[in-house]
């Protein structure tokens, strides 16, 4: 399937917009303005970005630590994320989760999760639901090559498969868990192997070629409505540290460098520019589009109260 | 008024609401054609089927997150966890998401699910199939817990769990499966309310506060004082989280002595929750001798039926601590 | 390798004595002698016996709640076996553990497990502990299949890989977990497949057949103290229910007939008599050596003292 | 005395003792060259070297065990959990296996390790990363269970822990991390005992029982109030289990008014524990008033800085209490 004009523009521009978000959101830190940790995915944004377009509202996901490309993909108000990355009222959480545990539900996602592998089971379950209550949609499960390393990972995929829910998983390996490469903390190399031990499909692409997963993603939904789960293995890499405190003495900056130019953006433009769908000034005009709109977020999210330690029992408990 | 067993109780609470209500779903190891470890769902994969009643591999982690999963997205799961020592391995699930998400989102979502589990000795089961682990999951916020000590309660307390919107750990009593107890028609449609403690027997020289398996044998000891004009309330907290608070401090403030007993090791049970209330609370004015708390020894439950027995608290260690308490 | 005429004698005398041990206790039971559960493994007992018989005593193992077999194979003592069956101050436990939680660390059994998988982690920190000291040794987990799909499985099997440790993870795999076919709890038919998720040797043997099961388990020692962990599933049938409490709606007379034919003692038996290593009377006379001994072991247990309340807080912390 | 920072006597405790003892080896997530979340091994990696120091893969169920079965067969681990809350996912091995092995084995087994992880809120890292969960382990027979409050404390416990023939869940507090104290000299070897309590400050007419990070604010509190006359005795219980439950009836029955102070949630929290102690304990005919607890709100906690902050007992919040109980 080729993409559409408008397709390519909604991948073009929720990358950028995910980038400059990413980029803003460490200056605020530098500012000293956010209290708290954040992770994020510069370099990867192609993986949420591609898998989520393709969605519908309806269909689920579940996010990671690492997922501002994945609730931007979903189609997230960033106004709302920047409200909540700043602990805002206005957030997404009431200023009560932070930028672990973004969450929308009226776009699909189920959150974001401070806790490595946490979103699986939860997953399985959201999956569960669509397929008993009938529904035609999906669940997509995001996590990463460290968290395959969990038990979670093992019993989520296992139970899927067992009763063949509608889950596409979908690990995005950047070759490192915190410090951790990935040859110390499995003895594979291609993660898509461990489908095998499920009787499922796995496949392993190009993390940082948002067209491809773009494409792919919708041939899984398809597989994974009728055959059950499937293993999408997306190899990328993270170009910052882990998280805001990393002295990153556990990699080379040659290998950042050479990954840095393997930019999924910059390929993306390349690619728009050379089979003349965008030009230069249109793609430039997208950027600044997205500028300005996290511009108008960081307002937004300073311009909003605080939330009130009166209100702090309410969500304990559901009524 | 007709008497069913405590785990039939639970079967047609289970079995009443999953009619009513279509979105209602039971997983679980062996729950279907075997009927679960102590036959408590008999029945019921053969009336519903196997995709409302389903058996699942050995995965208490995935089960446990996977009902939190499903409860966030329209359906309302029971779970069961064959024996409550193997929640050790639902925990992040039970207390990083299903408690948590609500909070964390915002509000955003509700998880209304029962996560249904057998404590306690005394089947011989030793170390690692024995444990009165409730004081863990009392103490973390969202969830609701609940023990009941008679079918009465276990159907209403469940039917009630059932239909709460948050997620509910239902602690069973396997020592009490098999005892028998009124309980209205099926038909009877009741409820108990979460968060009432019930007195299960009045009196007015002293309060015995306690649940599950423990209420039995609390009413066997004020039963027996009765004899030799010694008046004993005792009350069934039934729902530890939310607690009747104001209950224990009224009866305390009334008999001006009070004995916790549960069968849960003593250290870091919910028995110091008990006894810290009280002590913090108006009652403690009225106090007439220290608050004392009974609660199992703190060590593993072992296999000898003997010592098995006696590492809990029995009606003659309760009858001797009420002895110290005159 | 060609076993020797002695090893031939072991395993049979082993898995006799383990058959009479559990048909004894089995009556014990009915006679209400004990208080409890245990889980036999009528028709499993070449597994234990064929792998723990060539193993060393500085070769540890940990059990499973089915592991009669397992402990009669690593040299345990029946006496105090039974002693602590019917929870006597003599058994392995002094009355405190049960049959699920024996243990003889004096033969290098690191102990029966209730949990199940719970013993994986635990055999892979003994392998640690192996290769840590220099030692060349192995450490034998053995699990069944339905514990395969419990996240220790997946995260012990990866440690011990990503560090090369030498531990040989047996399954024997005998269908069910309690009553849930692995058809229901796992969508692949060849449990050794999952070898591949940790880059690791998988292989799958005929878990009735003892002798091979002995080849086999020594030539996986080598291979395991060289390359770091296996695994080896043994496919093998329970002839009794679950435990003593066990209706067994869930699988027909028919299928377990089948099994029965396949009794790995018998099939020990006729091997010996075809190859003429051993008389009939031979046999038998070692048959009447397991019924004796057993006997013996039913009257030491009888015979202890019940443990004292008194002792109850001793071994709860080592000094 | 020179002073260092609490994670550097951590990082000390371990060094000394793994140059001490070669069986001694250290596990976790991401603690070799990048020195751990809260850089607590930075340099053990290049001191010791890729066999004692061990990076692992995000598997805590499996590190846990696998310290369990280590220390069965000859070794002395010290386990590293990144964050206490994802104990959740440890909790089978360290409460079925490590803490009963001994027990269920009939006295075989030993199980010397020491789990460490850091607990409490107030990093801004929200409700998966700043539980108090130790009240949990609390209720294990089998395990110890420290907190230290002071570099002092934190390196003397930590080497007591290490060479401890059992379990010990050794929390260490985030926020104390960066925090400095007198400490001897890395040669001076210093053991304080497991069990023994520490009058951080003493006083004469309010006893505050507490421990970890509510220590220097128990102290910064006592400090005022002494400006206004009122003498407050200050108890870090330090050792959890087991606690020196002689040194708490003893201040309480001096000053004959208690106040319980822990950052953990209120309910279920080991406040009930140290209460329910006292509350039965000659102590009780000592008391001049109730009995206070002031744990954290039973809330998750929140990532918005001042509500975190809020959330657990401040400055204010113990000062309030003390003024309710004179
Ligand atoms: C259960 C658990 N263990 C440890 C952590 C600490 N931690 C946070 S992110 C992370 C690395 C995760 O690696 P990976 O799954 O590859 O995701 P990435 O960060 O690379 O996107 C770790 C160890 C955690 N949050 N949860
Ligand atoms: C963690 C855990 N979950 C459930 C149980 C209850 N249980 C005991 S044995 C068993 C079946 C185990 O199946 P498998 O691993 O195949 O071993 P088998 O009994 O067939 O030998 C179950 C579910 C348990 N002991 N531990
Ligand atoms: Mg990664
Ligand atoms: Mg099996």
């Amino acid at each position: 399937m080729k993409l559409s004009k408008e397709q390519h523009k909604e991948l073009f521009y929720k990358m950028t917009l995910c980038r400059e978000f990413e980029e803003t959101a460490a200056k605020l830190f530098i500012a000293g303005k956010v209290h708290g940790t954040a992770h994020f995915c510069i370099g990867e944004e192609a993986t949420g970005v591609g898998v989520c377009s393709p969605l519908e509202v309806e269909d689920y996901i579940t996010q990671t630590h690492r997922g501002h490309n994945q609730g931007i993909g979903k189609n997230m108000d960033v106004n709302r994320m920047m409200a909540e990355f700043l602990g805002k009222q206005t957030g997404y959480c009431k200023g009560k989760g932070g930028c672990m545990h973004i969450a929308d539900f009226s776009v699909g996602s189920l959150g974001a999760n401070g806790v490595v592998a946490g979103g699986l089971p939860i997953a399985t379950g959201a999956a569960l639901s669509q397929q008993y209550l009938g529904k035609k949609n999906i669940t997509v499960c995001f996590f990463g090559d460290g968290a395959a390393n969990e038990g979670a990972f093992h019993e989520s995929l296992n139970l899927a498969s067992v009763w063949k829910l509608p889950v596409l998983f979908v690990c995005t390996n950047n070759l490192y868990g915190m410090s951790t490469h990935i040859n110390k903390s499995m003895n594979i190399e291609d993660i898509s192997v461990r489908a095998a031990s499920y009787g499922i499909k796995g496949i392993a692409l190009d993390g940082n070629d948002v067209v491809t997963i773009y494409q792919e993603t919708l041939k899984a939904k398809e597989y994974v409505l009728e055959h059950g789960p499937m293993l999408m293995v997306l190899n990328t890499y993270r170009w910052t540290g882990h998280s805001k405190s990393d002295a990153q003495l556990y990699r080379t900056k040659e290998e950042v460098n050479q990954w840095k130019e393997r930019c999924p953006i910059k390929r993306h433009r390349d690619l728009l520019i050379d089979q003349k769908l965008f030009t230069e000034e249109e793609l430039d005009e997208l950027k600044r589009e997205a500028v300005q709109k996290i511009k108008d977020a960081v307002a937004f999210a300073e311009n909003s109260p605080e939330p009130s330690i009166d209100d702090i029992f309410d969500d304990v408990y559901a009524l | 008024m007709r008497e069913i067993t405590y785990a039939q109780a639970i079967q047609e609470a289970m079995s009443e609401e999953m009619r009513r209500d279509q979105n209602i779903m039971f997983m679980g190891e062996d729950i279907g054609v075997y009927g679960g470890a102590f036959g408590v769902s008999r029945g019921m994969f053969e009336e519903f089927g196997d995709k409302r009643v389903r058996d699942t591999p050995i995965t208490e982690l995935a089960i446990t997150g996977c009902a939190a999963g499903a409860a966030m997205t329209g359906l309302r799961p029971i779970v069961e966890i064959m024996f409550s020592d193997f929640m050790t391995l639902a925990m992040e699930q039970l207390v990083n998401q299903a408690a948590k998400n609500r909070f964390q989102f915002g509000g955003q979502a509700a998880v209304p699910m029962v996560l249904r589990t057998p404590g306690g000795s005394g089947t011989g089961a030793a170390e690692q199939h024995s444990q009165s682990l409730e004081a863990w999951v009392c103490h973390v916020p969202g969830l609701k817990v609940v023990i009941p000590s008679t079918p009465y309660d276990a159907k209403g307390l469940l039917k009630a769990a059932i239909r709460d919107n948050n997620p509910v750990v239902f602690i069973e009593q396997k020592l009490l499966y098999r005892t028998k107890g009124e309980v209205p028609e099926p038909g009877d449609d009741y409820i108990i309310e979460l968060g009432k403690a019930d007195i299960k027997r009045e009196g007015s020289d002293l309060t015995i506060i306690t649940y599950g398996r423990m209420v039995p044998r609390a009413l066997e000891v004020a039963e027996a004082f009765s004899q030799k004009g010694t008046s004993i309330e005792v009350i069934d907290i039934r729902t530890l989280v939310p607690l009747d608070t104001e209950a224990l401090i009224s009866s305390a403030k009334k008999t001006g002595r009070v004995l916790i007993v549960h069968e849960a090791c003593q250290r870091g049970g919910y028995g110091g929750e008990i006894a810290g209330l009280i002590a913090d609370s108006e009652a403690f004015f009225y106090l007439d001798a220290p608050i004392k708390r009974l609660g199992g020894l703190d060590v593993p439950i072992p296999y000898n039926p003997n010592l098995e027995a006696q590492v809990v608290p029995t009606v003659e260690s309760i009858t001797k601590a009420v002895n110290e308490l005159l």
